[in-house]
């Protein structure tokens, strides 16, 4: 009984003790951290891909929390749900975001796109792209070496034995990485509900893209004429569809029938063309 | 001359992590950068030394008075979970850098293998006062020692071709093995 | 820290304080009642263990009892008729020290030993807890208990393979402790 | 890659960065010298040691070219065992071994070398320990009975042959040793030669020497690291002597165990040790000092091994703080 | 009920404290060089574990935040306490191998993480089975790194030998060295299974 | 003398052209003048296609300071202007002109002048007017080095004539058969400067070279010396600091030690500008290699193609797998012979097998044979490393990487075959792309 009655002592003064100087220190020398930034990093989708222009995503929870004038829908893989719940936790209004996917602009694989001259070096886009500008006769051309597919935070992408990326579009959250570290420009995010998509980043006059690549979009406007609801312009000899006025207004595309280097290509069903295994036959036969 | 074999004994013959496997969450967990690191052998070995002392001070005069020695665990480990909050309040507030060096960190030391386990050990061992500071400075010095190798071998790593499913932890485990074969060369320099 | 804890509680030092000590006071509760209800058994257990050691030591025995003035001795007796000291002695291995138990008869000869701490590497070192080595010291005295490396010495002690470290600490315990008993013996 | 090879079909020209030339030195070349420089005292071994030493050095290269072969499929990475450094590996591990040890122990070692010191950490260039002594230091640890029992030599010069000369040192004492070799100079003679007992490829100090001038002069190695790893050994071992200060055999020290072998062909792989000049130096300075700190203080008789092992520890270290002294930073 | 053995589940692989947290990694290494040990010490976890984890779900509305750590400890403390009081009277030669790892259980991170992650946000239901799951984990990967290392590195499992006699165990393994490599190894494994899990799950 | 730290030994492969004397090349039938063939601000053309010029006629120009005048070649009629191969830069808008194969000077050239008469703002506006620009390799506009910043004190002049690239013979040739010319350039070059002292840094291995210039420079303040051969003496600031034992600072320029250097070709263009009113039209430069029939010094209109070279020297000899536009160590492959030479082209080479090296490459082993053969102090080892893993930040806070000035020298001794140089070009562009990208952000 005797040690129970001291141990209970012991205990309670210890208790009594740390309790004192714990919540005394605390008032003391209490920091103020938001805990609220926490929690926004909590929802974030921790991708660190930068896709919402800040150094990873505790980065971006720190800004949006601090900065009045940080958006809460900056988070691209995210998608509406992250917006919402990061603008619900700090109080800011969030419109939507339009989600979109990566769209390679290139269908000049090996078979299609002339070689200048045969690489041999570091095995990266941007570190040939040094080199005149990469090995392929066509300038605006997807050089093949998987420079986006490396840096694709979520693996969406793979190299195709033709030497072009596919994007899965299962995986591919529209952050827009891969568009960034693309040498060429090769990559730009697409609607994801597009209906036509144009797969050539050539700006060199018709003659000249169509030596270099049997694939080119040659600026021959056949798709412009084609086209009743005004949506394509032909801009540096590409191609270029207002996607607002194609998905708001159109509903049966005819443009891309016409090309003749089928450079431009209905969106087929599931989502996205490009690297389709019928679209790769497509143009082996061409 | 015996506190210094005591304290060599701790440092390396005796390697806490690595023949004693105490620590090893901070070990591993802290030990990818080697300022980091360095910052956290410091904090061990301070908290060690301070939390160690407190520990016998505690045990001889109260503990072991009162007969109430099962109550060692309890004691031991509010008395360093304390101390450790004690003094991250106290460095989140005047040296914010280390702060944010150590991260969330700072806060495992309270509840960590080897903080609590030379206390205990130098109990066990019926140290004197000034040979459980010097075993309790020892262990956190082999501590610092050992993360401090560790991070540098782990950032020569980051730059290394390693297989992707022993990319980080994995081959961090198996580098503390090696560092531990290593460390078998001085074994038997020392007896206690 | 990842606290989720909006609502900043102005509570004061005290009862924050009081909080803790709420904590402690049931805590300390529950390990008094615990420690009532198996502090007996423990002591109990505690003294069989250690009985049943040194029976193991000195088998024929059946009482035991401490030493004056020595600590951590015992003289094991068998009908009131002591056949041997229990004896505690330590040395130095390939690892650290070593904690011995030795039954040592009054005339120093080695009834047997166990071994009740080391360090030693498991599976090398620690064989010398182990047959075959211990029968070796049992009925040696002090002057035989040296190790030797040649296999044909049938007097001494042989070497365990690889660890001849631990070898001689085991020898140099056990000899210690066969020391300290002729010693008592011829100081009486 | 597809792109290139299309290209190659084209006959197009080539176009890298420059610098458009190269020096002819390879991977593959400078690998394969040092097994050629070895060759001599891998010949004397068999020699001297017979089957049993031929035998564990089989074992040790097999195993590690084929446990190499075999990471290097499943990881789907080129395969490289042609460029000799596996077979190097190999055979250091086996040069480091006693001559008669079970053949399964020498394959667990030599696949511990490749799999885990090596491959694990990223294949050739990654590692950060010598793979051949992670491996020695494994065994030692795993069967330290079978690794320090030393068997008979088929050419005994009536030396005692059950022990190393720093086995006899470390428990017999020094005048033991110099008894069972008859003198001092009989000694220093057999211990240069290589007719003692030791591991396979230690024995023969004139070979080793031979076979490190040889990397020397071609330029693999670079001679301070032997001689100052070597000289700081003999330097320690005479001051730290057995009777007082100044009183050692700093000879013996030099020629005795695997300080030959180490010092030019172990503490000088590249890959675990330090890039510049002057951490190569430190590194062989403080292996140095931990052999003989191993060999007076430690727990074994030898200590080559661990003192290059604990040095590849601190290799990070020495590289993040000996850097070379950048051109303009003095005005 | 689904989402209980959902939470229950998680700890055994997908989030198992040692492979994939990396929580608690002193035990997985000191007590782990025969099975017994390993599995003794991974039960005692396991209670601890799932006691505390049901203790702080009661308490935690209770609890002042600023103390909240501490009070935390002293709960696992106590079960601690608990847990060695009756070893020791109990089981004595257990109690002993264990050693002062026993004490050291209060410290092991992954019962104040659970603490802290889940029971101080959860009802008790759920605390509990995310400490027995957790527990599981725990214990499971004691007794897979203990059953390695004891067979390996000597030849035995639960002390009968299941290797024939002759097998020529390598010590390196009840060595800390071997210790390290041979846990670093499974993490990997432990990786390389959870990623095929979560891709077939995608 | 004692050597800078680092640099190698590649073999020289002089041994091709070396004794060959310059040959003036025939007249080419078109020309190909790139609008860009220096560094800093791109000139515009002012001729259209269709319009007559005549050899040494101004056809393009730019009122920006760090920029060169470009002239016309040959006489004729401007073609077309489009964007042609450009050996730098990928492609570049260039003015394409026909030869009437006249060959006939525009009026006023040449002339007589007496440069002694001239002070230094003169010198420098000929110059300017003349278009000349480094012909060493970097084409950096030579009348803005001779205007250094008034805070810039400068004191000394150097001539490379260390030409340390192997294959190329083009200043040692010049040396030998312009020596007047040289002479006569560095007077006037260091008249322009106002410095009284002067270095020649000639390799070693042409001793016929240093015994020229020392009989030329007798009894001046100019000093020739001989330096030891070894890659990359000719890089200036090796040069600078074997010659005067200073040390350019990290980031730094010559100018900032007191010091200004040109190339062999620069001062003879220097002269021929100066005393004859000739503007940059031609240059001396190597055909070399062993995919060449006949390997020679040519004197060789700008604007002729790399395809002129090879068959004025006879053609193909083997299978060609590499064309180089400079040394080997330096030079830019090219994809095509359709390249015009510019200002700055001292070298064009035609390699098969044998010359090139295309090993792969392989994981760095740590030899450390890059670190002692870096001159800039560096470690290519690590900054390799960090390229190919994207640590571009890394490489350039804690490894220098902006102060390698890509020699190649680590590439050249590397037994791994890493393209430590490609990895090394590779974190500098995305360091400036950050760099752009940040400046961006503040602007904004
Ligand atoms: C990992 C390891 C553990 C060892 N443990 C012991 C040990 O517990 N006891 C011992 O006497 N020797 C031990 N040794 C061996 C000693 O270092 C030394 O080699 C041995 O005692 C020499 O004895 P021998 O003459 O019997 O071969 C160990 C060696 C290693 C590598
Ligand atoms: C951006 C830039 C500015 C320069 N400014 C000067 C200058 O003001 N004065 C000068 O003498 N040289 C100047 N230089 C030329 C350099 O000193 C050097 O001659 C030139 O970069 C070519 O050297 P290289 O062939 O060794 O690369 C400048 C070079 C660059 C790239
Ligand atoms: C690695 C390297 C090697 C060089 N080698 C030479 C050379 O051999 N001869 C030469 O005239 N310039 C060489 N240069 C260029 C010089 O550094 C410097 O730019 C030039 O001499 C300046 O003269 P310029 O402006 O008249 O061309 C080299 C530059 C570098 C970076
Ligand atoms: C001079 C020299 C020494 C070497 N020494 C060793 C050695 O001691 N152990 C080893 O495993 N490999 C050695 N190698 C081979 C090679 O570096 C080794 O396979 C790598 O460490 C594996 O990445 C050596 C290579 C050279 C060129
Ligand atoms: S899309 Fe761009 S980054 Fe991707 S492979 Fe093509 S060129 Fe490279
Ligand atoms: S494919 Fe591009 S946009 Fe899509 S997830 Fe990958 S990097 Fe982001
Ligand atoms: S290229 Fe750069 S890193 Fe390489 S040797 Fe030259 S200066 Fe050094
Ligand atoms: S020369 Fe090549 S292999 Fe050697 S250290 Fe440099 S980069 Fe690495
Ligand atoms: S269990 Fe985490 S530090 Fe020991």
């Amino acid at each position: 009984m005797e040690t129970a009655l001291m141990v209970l002592a012991v205990m309670v003064i210890t208790g009594l003790v740390f309790g004192i100087v714990l919540a005394y220190a605390n008032k003391k020398f209490a920091v103020e951290v938001n805990p609220l930034i926490h929690l926004v990093e909590d929802v974030l989708p921790k991708g660190q891909c930068g896709a919402c222009g800040f150094a990873g995503c505790m980065a971006y929870a720190e800004a949006v929390v601090l900065d009045a004038n940080v958006a809460p829908n900056l988070c691209v893989p995210g998608k509406g749900p992250v917006a919402e719940a990061v603008g619900k936790l700090t109080g800011k209004s969030a419109p939507a975001i339009e989600p979109r996917i990566a769209h390679i602009r290139c269908a000049g694989s090996v078979e299609n796109a002339k070689a200048k001259y045969q690489y041999v070096g570091v095995q990266d886009c941007a570190a040939a792209n040094l080199l005149q500008g990469g090995q392929k006769s066509c300038q605006y051309g997807c050089l093949g070496f998987g420079t986006c597919v490396n840096n694709c935070p979520f693996g969406a992408l793979t190299m195709q034995p033709n030497g072009l990326p596919y994007v899965d579009p299962e995986k591919c959250t529209g952050c827009g990485k891969c568009e960034t570290v693309c040498p060429k420009n090769v990559i730009k995010m697409l609607p994801i509900d597009a209906k036509v998509s144009v797969n050539c980043n050539s700006k060199d006059r018709g003659a000249v893209a169509k030596k270099n690549c049997s694939a080119a979009c040659l600026g021959c406007g056949l798709c412009k004429k084609n086209c009743s609801h005004d949506a394509i312009i032909i801009e540096n000899g590409l191609a270029v569809v207002d996607y607002k006025i194609c998905i708001a207004e159109c509903d049966n595309p005819t443009c891309f029938a016409k090309c003749p280097t089928k450079a431009i290509e209905a969106v087929v069903k599931d989502r996205y063309p490009m690297g389709s295994a019928a679209n790769v036959a497509g143009n082996v036969a061409m | 001359m015996e506190y210094l074999t005591l304290f060599i004994s701790a440092v390396i013959v005796n390697n806490f992590v690595l023949t004693r496997f105490l620590g090893l969450c901070v070990f591993f967990g802290v030990s990818k950068n080697v300022n980091a690191s360095f910052g956290m052998g410091m904090a061990v070995t301070a908290v060690m030394t301070i939390s160690s002392i407190l520990a016998w001070l505690v045990y001889n005069f109260v503990l072991l008075k009162f007969n109430l020695t099962f109550l060692t665990t309890v004691v031991f480990v509010l008395l360093i979970a304390s101390t450790v909050q004690l003094l991250e309040m106290v460095i989140k507030k005047h040296v914010p850098t280390l702060y944010n060096m150590w991260g969330i960190y700072l806060m495992l030391i309270a509840v960590n293998c080897v903080v609590l386990g030379v206390p205990l050990l130098n109990v066990e061992s019926n140290f004197t006062f000034a040979k459980s500071i010097v075993h309790a400075m020892g262990a956190g010095v082999g501590f610092g020692v050992a993360i401090v190798l560790m991070a540098s071998l782990r950032e020569k790593l980051r730059l290394a071709d390693v297989p992707k499913a022993l990319d980080g932890l994995g081959v961090a485990f198996i580098l503390a093995g090696m560092l531990a074969l290593s460390f078998l060369g001085f074994s038997g320099m020392i007896s206690l | 820290m990842s606290d989720g804890q909006h609502n900043e509680s102005n509570d004061s030092i005290f009862k924050i304080a009081i909080n803790l000590a709420m904590a402690c006071f049931v805590s300390g509760a529950i390990i008094a009642g615990v420690n009532f209800v198996t502090a007996d058994a423990a002591a109990q257990k505690a003294e069989e263990l250690k009985n049943d050691a040194m029976k193991a030591l000195a088998q024929e025995a059946d009482t035991f009892t401490p030493v004056d003035g020595k600590e951590g001795w015992f003289v094991a007796e068998k009908d009131g008729q002591m056949i041997a000291y229990i004896v505690p002695a330590v040395s130095k291995g390939y690892g650290g020290s070593i904690n011995f138990l030795v039954a040592v008869t009054s005339d120093g000869t080695v009834i047997d030993y166990d071994i009740t701490s080391h360090n030693e590497t498991p599976g090398l070192g620690d064989k010398f807890n182990q047959e075959p080595f211990k029968s070796q010291l049992r009925g040696k005295k002090a002057e035989n208990l040296k190790v030797v490396k040649d296999p044909s010495d049938k007097e001494h002690i042989q070497a365990m393979t690889g660890a001849t470290i631990s070898s001689n600490a085991a020898a140099e315990g056990v000899k210690k402790a066969v020391e300290e008993v002729v010693q008592l013996m011829g100081g009486k | 890659m597809a792109v290139n090879e299309e290209s190659l079909k084209m006959n197009l020209l080539t176009v890298s960065t420059s610098p458009h030339i190269t020096s002819s030195e390879s991977i593959p070349k400078i690998m394969w010298s040092v097994n050629a420089a070895l060759a001599p005292a891998v010949i004397f071994a068999a020699w001297h040691f017979g089957m049993p030493a031929i035998i564990t050095m089989l074992v040790g290269v097999v195993t590690a070219v084929a446990t190499e072969y075999i990471i290097q499929v499943i990881r789907k990475k080129e395969v490289t065992i042609n460029d000799g450094s596996a077979v190097l590996t190999g055979l250091l591990l086996a040069m480091c071994l006693p001559p008669s040890l079970p053949w399964y122990m020498t394959a667990f070692g030599s696949f511990l070398a490749i799999a885990v010191a090596k491959h694990s950490m990223g294949g050739l260039g990654h590692n950060i320990f010598n793979p051949a002594h992670i491996a020695r230091a494994a065994m030692m640890a795993s069967w330290p009975v079978a690794m320090t029992t030393w068997t008979q030599m088929t050419t005994s010069v009536d030396v005692v042959t059950s022990a190393t000369p720093l086995n006899i040192l470390k428990q017999q004492g020094y005048a033991k040793l110099i008894e069972t070799f008859g003198d001092a100079s009989n000694m220093y003679q057999a211990m240069f030669l290589g007719l003692r007992n030791g591991s396979i490829g230690e024995t023969s100090a004139v070979l080793l020497i031979l076979g490190g001038i040889f990397l020397i002069y071609k330029g693999y190695i670079k001679w301070e690291m032997p001689v100052l790893m070597i000289g700081t050994v003999g330097l320690l071992t005479w001051i730290f002597g057995p009777s007082g200060l100044f009183t050692g055999d700093p000879l013996f020290h030099m020629l005795a165990g695997g300080l030959m072998i180490g010092a030019f062909f172990m503490a000088t792989d590249m890959v675990t040790i330090p890039i510049t000049r002057k951490g190569k130096i430190i590194f062989a300075v403080g292996a140095g000092v931990l052999t003989v700190l191993i060999r007076l203080k430690g727990g074994y008789p030898e200590g080559v091994c661990y003192a290059i092992l604990l040095m590849n520890c601190v290799t990070p270290l020495i590289d993040r703080f000996i850097v070379p002294k950048k051109f303009g930073a003095r005005r | 009920m689904k989402e209980l053995w959902s939470i229950f589940s998680k700890g055994i692989l997908m989030e198992n404290p040692i492979f994939v947290l990396a929580l608690s990694l002193c035990p997985a290494l000191a007590v782990t060089s025969s099975v017994t040990n390993a599995l003794t010490m991974g039960l005692t976890v396991m209670f601890v574990i799932t006691v505390n984890n049901m203790t702080i779900s009661l308490i935690r509305n209770f609890v002042n935040p600023k103390v909240r750590l501490p009070v935390y400890i002293v709960s696992i403390a106590t079960i601690v306490t608990v847990a060695q009081l009756v070893l020791q009277a109990y089981f004595p030669l257990l109690y002993k191998a264990l050693g002062i790892y026993l004490a050291l259980v209060v410290v092991f991170a992954i019962i104040l993480a659970r603490a802290e992650v889940f029971a101080s946000k959860n009802n008790v239901i759920r605390s509990c089975c995310d400490g027995l799951g957790m527990g599981v984990g725990f214990a499971v990967a004691m007794v897979i790194i203990g059953a390695v290392r004891e067979v390996f590195g000597s030849g035995t499992f639960l002390g009968y030998h299941v290797l024939p006699i002759s097998y020529d165990a390598p010590l390196l393994l009840i060595l800390p060295a071997g210790a390290f490599i041979v846990i670093g190894y499974l993490i990997g494994g432990a990786r390389i299974l959870v990623n095929r899990i979560e891709k077939s799950k995608a | 003398m004692k050597s800078f730290h680092g640099g190698v030994h590649p073999n020289d492969s002089k041994k091709y052209t070396a004794a060959k004397p310059i040959e003036a090349a025939p007249l080419p039938k078109k020309v190909i003048i790139p609008l860009r063939q220096h560094i800093g601000a791109p000139v515009s053309a002012i001729v259209k296609k269709g319009d007559a010029v005549k050899k040494g006629q101004l056809i393009a120009r730019s009122d920006a300071f760090v920029s060169g005048n470009v002239h016309a070649s040959v006489s004729g009629k401007v073609t077309e202007i489009a964007d042609y191969p450009h050996a730098v830069f990928g492609t570049c808008p260039s003015v394409v002109i026909e030869s009437d194969g006249l060959d006939e000077w525009a009026e006023g050239i040449p002339m007589q002048r007496q440069w002694e008469k001239l002070n230094s703002k003169d010198l420098s506006a000929i110059i300017r007017e003349a278009g000349i620009v480094g012909m060493g390799g970097a084409t950096f506009p030579t009348h803005v080095k001779l205007a250094p910043p008034p805070d810039k004190k400068i004191d000394t002049f150097i001539l490379n004539g260390s030409e340390c690239e192997p294959f190329l013979t083009a200043d040692y040739r010049s040396m030998l058969e312009y020596t007047d010319r040289v002479a006569t350039g560095v007077k006037i070059t260091m008249k322009a400067l106002g410095v009284n002292t002067g270095y020649v840094g000639i390799e070693d291995n042409k001793p016929d070279a240093v015994k020229a210039l020392q009989s030329a420079f007798e009894g001046t303040q100019v000093k020739v010396v001989a330096l030891p051969t070894k890659y990359p003496q000719g890089a200036e600031k090796m040069l600078i600091v074997m010659l005067t034992g200073r040390e350019v600072p990290s980031g730094g320029l010559p100018m900032d030690v007191g010091v200004v250097v040109q190339n062999v070709g620069t001062v003879i263009a220097i002269s021929d500008a100066v005393t004859k009113g000739i503007p940059l039209i031609e240059r001396v430069l190597t055909v070399s290699g062993s995919a060449v029939k006949e390997p020679k010094n040519l004197l060789m209109r700008v604007g002729s193609t790399f395809a002129d070279a090879l068959s004025y020297c006879g053609g193909l000899n083997g299978e060609l797998v590499k064309i180089i536009s400079g040394g080997p160590m330096m030079g830019f492959a090219q994809s095509t012979v359709d390249i015009p030479v510019i200002k700055g082209t001292s070298g064009i080479l035609f390699l098969t097998k044998k010359d090139v090296n295309a090993d792969k490459e392989s994981a760095c082993i740590h030899c450390g044979r890059c670190v002692e053969a870096c001159p800039m102090g560096l470690n290519p080892s690590m900054l390799s490393i960090l390229g190919e893993r994207q640590f571009y930040e890394e490489a350039k806070e804690e490894y220098n990487l902006l102060d390698c000035m890509e020699c190649g020298s680590c590439v050249y001794v590397c037994p791994a075959k890493r393209r430590i140089v490609q990895y090394i070009r590779y974190a500098k562009a995305q360091n400036a792309i950050q760099a752009q990208k940040e400046q961006a952000k503040v602007a904004i």
